[in-house]
């Protein structure tokens, strides 16, 4: 695990104490990516989304093994747009990358731009709406057989 | 003792006379005969198709530590009765693409070739329903016809897996085909003929395992791919192509390719007594009981190898075949010749 | 089509005219260890492409976390990776403390290594046997889930169940050690190694088991960390990534074990590394037994356990490669988001690259070397 | 040389042809199971106080609890019932019972033909059964 300050330097941030996370706007995602995975020693471990009030929060995690001392993961986080999410792809930094990104466009429903393929991976092909958004309805379905007496308690 | 060992013989020689007393033509006996032969050995396949079956499973079970179907009947020996009756009492279903009559003809072409090769094997001296004096030659000649209609099981049904299978089976058994018949040559040339009761006769006293180990070597290996048995069952690969060939068949369809596996199994391992292990030649047991014995050895060892091995690669016992096994059998056959010419030279002086 | 070109030259046939076909592999299929599908284009049994298509068990769990308090949702891990259901709880359980906090009693960190490492074990034993049964080796296949059985009986004993532990839980584990542990411990382990001793007599060493596997399915070091791979598939690259020893949690750093590394980078050396990791993790239980301290097993949660507003990822080494928990929390019992990083999933992403020339024979062997589990993969 | 491993694996299974076997006759031989094992569950209707934490305890909303209030507004359990067909077995309800009034039991047996019969009843003390029984009443396997 790198210190945390070499790896904002380079990616010309400024860095705060002890903090392994950096937020970058999304078009600047890719040069992020870039410059960290020429640094050397970083795997892409996941890309998951979060669905937040103010946009979907998106975080690229590599594990960072390089440097002195135990390995240790680096977020890059982009936050995108509510109405409109759409981030740049990644899969030709790393080929990881795609199943990662068709994940989170199958279930929070983020575009990734520049690249084939973005399709459906965990849901069914025609499948309307994205599961992990915090507006997609669940059905409930009934827990006590027998009607009315096993609405529950 | 004697009595005994031509028990059969005395049983048809008896019926014969009973025939021609009665005023039978010696045609109408020879029909009359058949039919008697036609139903012992077909008795005797299906009894020994379903002993294999369970002692497959009994000693399958036996190597990997449990103890296999032992519920149905004592010992669980009715088990693969009851398999069959399950069978038969289920829906036959036939893909809605399927070549019809391809597909329906099939199951019965495997079946009938693998009865007839039973009415080849030598049980005992004399004891051969089908007497035929270049009998191996129509043994191997006919146990190919076998792959036609697996390629039509495959064909018919309409599946890729299937044809895979079909496919499959043509290359291998083709393949094997050769050193097979080239691992019998030494055979057939110690022994001077084709006729399988006279190689039994000829091993009197040395089972020609002894002056042919190799020759038994390449049959084994070959045998194993011909019967599409593990090693080499590539054919019907569970874990690659589902069931090949029989992967739409299901029912007594099923049932019959199944059967004739086997029965093929016994065949097979009946001619490897019959050709290495001096058919029914041995001492005090009537000739029979020797012949089924050697051969019930011969399955077990078949078994044994069947649940020890993994599956070759297709490509890679192609190869085995090709470079090292048709090599080999070829330089057999050349040093048996040579044995043969220098023994004779040595006894003749 | 080659064959065409030069039979035309040869004489006055019509070039054969050969055709590509797609065959779906799957999902229903008796190697694919689940409800994995791979659409294959075959040129007669050469594999020309590989697409991968799963989603078959998807069952929405990072979804139904969200309708459930912390401790409701502890028993659902074990339903990600149902082969290693004590690891799953295990990373969970590790995301829930560093989101709130919680210390956890270092008797219930030996106790977390016993049961994690027994269920490594039996999931490698898992991967070994259906690896084996892929190659038809259906014997091998029976001495490794008789192995298995007896760490299962373990883990039984341990936890009250089988597969599904629920052992491993926020602030310690559920239970202390049952009566007489060690001596089943004993017992077991030692029919693992006669049973492994078998299993390598009977499969490993088999020419025909190594013409299988040997210099197929061939992932360069390079091609795997581009690729996301972690666990045992990447150490049998020769790259050595164990987060039990680059980033240590729980007691680990305490404990004496060594990570084995393969350099072949194809079936084989998958195949033996779990082989490998198994002896470590034998190593690893019996270390555990011995130095257990006493004192309590659990730092007992509030029944309306409430972690601060926040965010945490934790990652363990779970049996397929790296398995990471990413919990969001925004003050409720129940957390706002869960996300798994999955190794099984991430895994496969390498198989479309590595099918083209195989043979469907080469391409069975190839998946069941990688050891993906479905429920870890659709989630 | 080459073959080696192949009589290797040959003597093996050799081995293991003339070694104990594993297999258990079920029926009649039955498992020794710890006495931890959640097989399937016990209930005790007297020590139960119906607080209903096991109900919330359940990730899967198997257990209901009914109940009255009787005298100095004490509950009086009228039915527990369990859709063990819902059920993960994870043992979160018998943590949370401050009275061990529902606990494990290493009986496995729960095989049933009907998805009603998946339901596990307990009646209390307090039970009446209804005036008019309803038709689709499920039986009780444990019922008392």
């Amino acid at each position: 695990m790198r210190d945390g300050a070499v790896l904002f330097k380079a990616l010309g941030c400024t860095p705060r104490e002890k903090e392994r996370e950096v937020a970058v706007a999304p078009g600047e995602l890719p040069r992020a990516l870039f410059t960290l995975k020429n640094m050397g020693n970083f795997i892409l471990l996941d890309i998951d989304a979060t669905d937040r009030p103010e946009g979907f929060e998106l975080a690229w995690r590599l594990l960072d093994t390089g440097g002195e001392g135990p390995a240790g993961i680096f977020t890059v986080k982009v936050l995108a747009d509510r109405s409109d999410p759409r981030v740049p792809s990644v899969m030709g930094i790393w080929k990881a990358a795609d199943v990662l990104e068709r994940e989170v466009w199958d279930l929070m429903g983020v575009r990734f731009d520049g690249r084939d393929g973005l399709k459906r991976i965990l849901c069914r092909d025609d499948f309307e709406g994205h599961p992990l958004r915090k507006d997609f309805v669940v059905e409930q379905p009934a827990r006590f057989p027998g009607g009315a007496e096993g609405a529950g308690p | 003792m004697q009595t005994l060992n031509d028990l059969f013989l005395i049983v048809a020689g008896f019926l014969r006379g009973l025939m021609n007393s009665l005023g039978f033509t010696q045609l109408l006996a020879d029909a009359v005969m058949g039919l008697i032969s036609f139903a012992a050995v077909t008795a005797l396949l299906m009894v020994n198709v379903i002993l294999i079956l369970w002692v497959d499973r009994r000693a399958a079970s036996f190597f990997q530590e449990r103890l296999g179907p032992n519920r149905v009947g004592p010992l669980g020996l009715l088990q693969s009765i009851n398999d069959a009756v399950k069978l038969i009492g289920k829906e036959s279903i036939m893909p809605k693409a399927a070549d019809r009559r391809v597909y329906r003809l099939a199951p019965l072409l495997v079946f009938v070739v693998a009865m007839v090769l039973y009415g080849l094997l030598p049980y005992g001296k004399g004891m051969t329903a089908v007497n035929l004096n270049a009998g191996l030659l129509f043994f191997i000649a006919l146990s190919s016809t076998s792959t036609i209609a697996i390629l039509m099981a495959g064909w018919g049904s309409n599946n890729k897996y299937s044809l895979l299978g079909g496919m499959r089976t043509v290359a291998q058994v083709i393949t094997y085909e050769i050193p097979l018949a080239f691992s019998m040559l030494g055979v057939v040339m110690l022994s001077g003929s084709m006729d399988l009761g006279q190689i039994s006769a000829a091993q009197h006293g040395l089972w020609f395992i002894f002056l042919q180990p190799v020759a038994f070597f390449v049959f084994l290996v070959s045998a194993l791919a011909e019967l599409t048995r593990s090693p080499f069952d590539m054919t019907e690969a569970e874990q690659e192509i589902v069931a090949g060939y029989h992967t739409e068949y299901s029912g007594m369809r099923f049932a019959l390719f199944f059967m004739a596996e086997y029965a093929n199994l016994f065949s097979v391992a009946a001619l490897g007594a019959v050709l290495f292990l001096g058919g029914w030649q041995g001492p005090i047991l009537p000739g029979y009981l020797w012949f089924i014995g050697k051969t019930w050895a011969m399955v077990l060892v078949i078994l044994w190898l069947r649940w020890t091995f993994p599956r070759a690669r297709l490509d890679k016992m192609m190869k085995f075949s090709w470079k090292f096994l048709i090599p080999l059998s070829i330089l057999n056959i050349l040093l048996t010749g040579v044995g043969i010419k220098v023994y004779q030279y040595v006894v003749g002086r | 089509m080659n064959d065409g070109a030069f039979l035309s030259e040869v004489g006055d046939f019509d070039p054969l005219e050969t055709e590509e076909y797609t065959l779906n592999l799957g999902p229903q299929h008796p190697s694919t260890h689940g409800v994995y599908r791979a659409r294959l284009r075959l040129n007669g049994e050469t594999i020309v492409s590989c697409e991968n298509v799963i989603g078959y068990l998807h069952r929405g769990i990072e979804k139904l976390a969200e309708s459930r308090t912390y401790a409701q949702f502890a028993p659902y891990t074990a339903r990600f990776d149902y082969l290693a259901g004590a690891l799953n709880n295990w990373g969970y359980a590790l995301a829930v403390e560093k989101l709130g906090g919680i210390e956890v009693p270092e008797r219930a960190e030996y106790l977390r290594v016993i049961a994690g490492e027994l269920q490594r074990i039996a999931s490698h034993l898992v991967m070994l046997a259906s690896m084996v049964i892929d190659l038809n080796a259906v014997t091998g296949w029976m001495y490794a889930f008789t192995a298995r059985e007896g760490i299962l009986d373990l883990l039984e004993a341990l936890s009250g169940s089988r597969m599904m532990l629920t052992y491993v839980v926020a602030g310690g584990v559920s239970a202390d050690l049952p009566e007489e542990f060690e001596l089943k411990t004993k017992t077991a382990l030692e029919g693992l190694r006669s049973r492994l001793d078998d299993f390598q007599a009977l499969v490993s060493g088999n020419e025909i088991f190594q013409s299988r596997t040997r210099g197929i399915g061939v992932i360069e070091s390079g091609q795997a960390l581009e690729y996301g791979m972690t666990g045992p598939n990447l150490r049998s690259c020769g790259i050595r990534l164990d987060m039990r020893r680059d980033a240590p949690y729980g007691v680990y750093p305490r404990m004496d074990f060594d990570v084995p590394v393969l350099h072949g980078g194809d079936c084989f050396d998958r195949y033996s590394i779990r082989i490998l990791e198994i002896l470590q993790s034998v190593r690893l239980v019996e270390q555990a037994l011995g130095g257990i301290p006493s004192g309590p097993v659990r730092t007992k949660l509030k029944r309306t356990w409430r972690p601060p507003v926040g965010e945490a990822f934790a990652q363990i080494e779970s049996a397929r490669g790296i398995q990471g928990y990413h919990l969001v929390s925004d003050g409720t019992d129940k957390p706002y988001r869960m996300h798994l990083r999955s190794p099984s999933f991430v895994n496969i992403g390498v198989l479309p690259e590595l099918a083209p020339g195989l043979t469907i024979q080469d391409f069975v062997a190839t998946l069941a070397s990688l050891d993906i589990v479905l429920g870890e993969i659709d989630r | 040389m080459l073959g080696i491993g192949l009589v290797q694996g040959l003597f093996t299974t050799a081995k293991r042809f003339l070694m104990k076997k594993v297999t258990q006759q079920y029926p009649e031989e039955l498992p020794d199971l710890p006495p931890r094992s959640r097989g399937s569950f016990g209930f005790d209707v007297d020590a139960c106080i119906s607080c209903g934490l096991c109900e919330d305890a359940c990730p899967n909303g198997v257990i209901r609890v009914e109940y009255f209030l009787g005298e100095r507004n004490k509950r009086q359990l009228l039915r527990y019932s369990m859709n063990l067909g819902y059920c993960l077995f994870c043992g979160l309800c018998v943590e949370a019972c401050p009275r061990d009034a529902i606990y494990f039991k290493p009986d496995f047996t729960l095989a049933c033909y009907r998805k009603d019969d998946a339901v596990f009843q307990w009646r209390g003390n307090a039970y009446r059964p209804p005036e008019v029984p309803a038709a689709s009443a499920p039986a009780a396997p444990e019922g008392k």
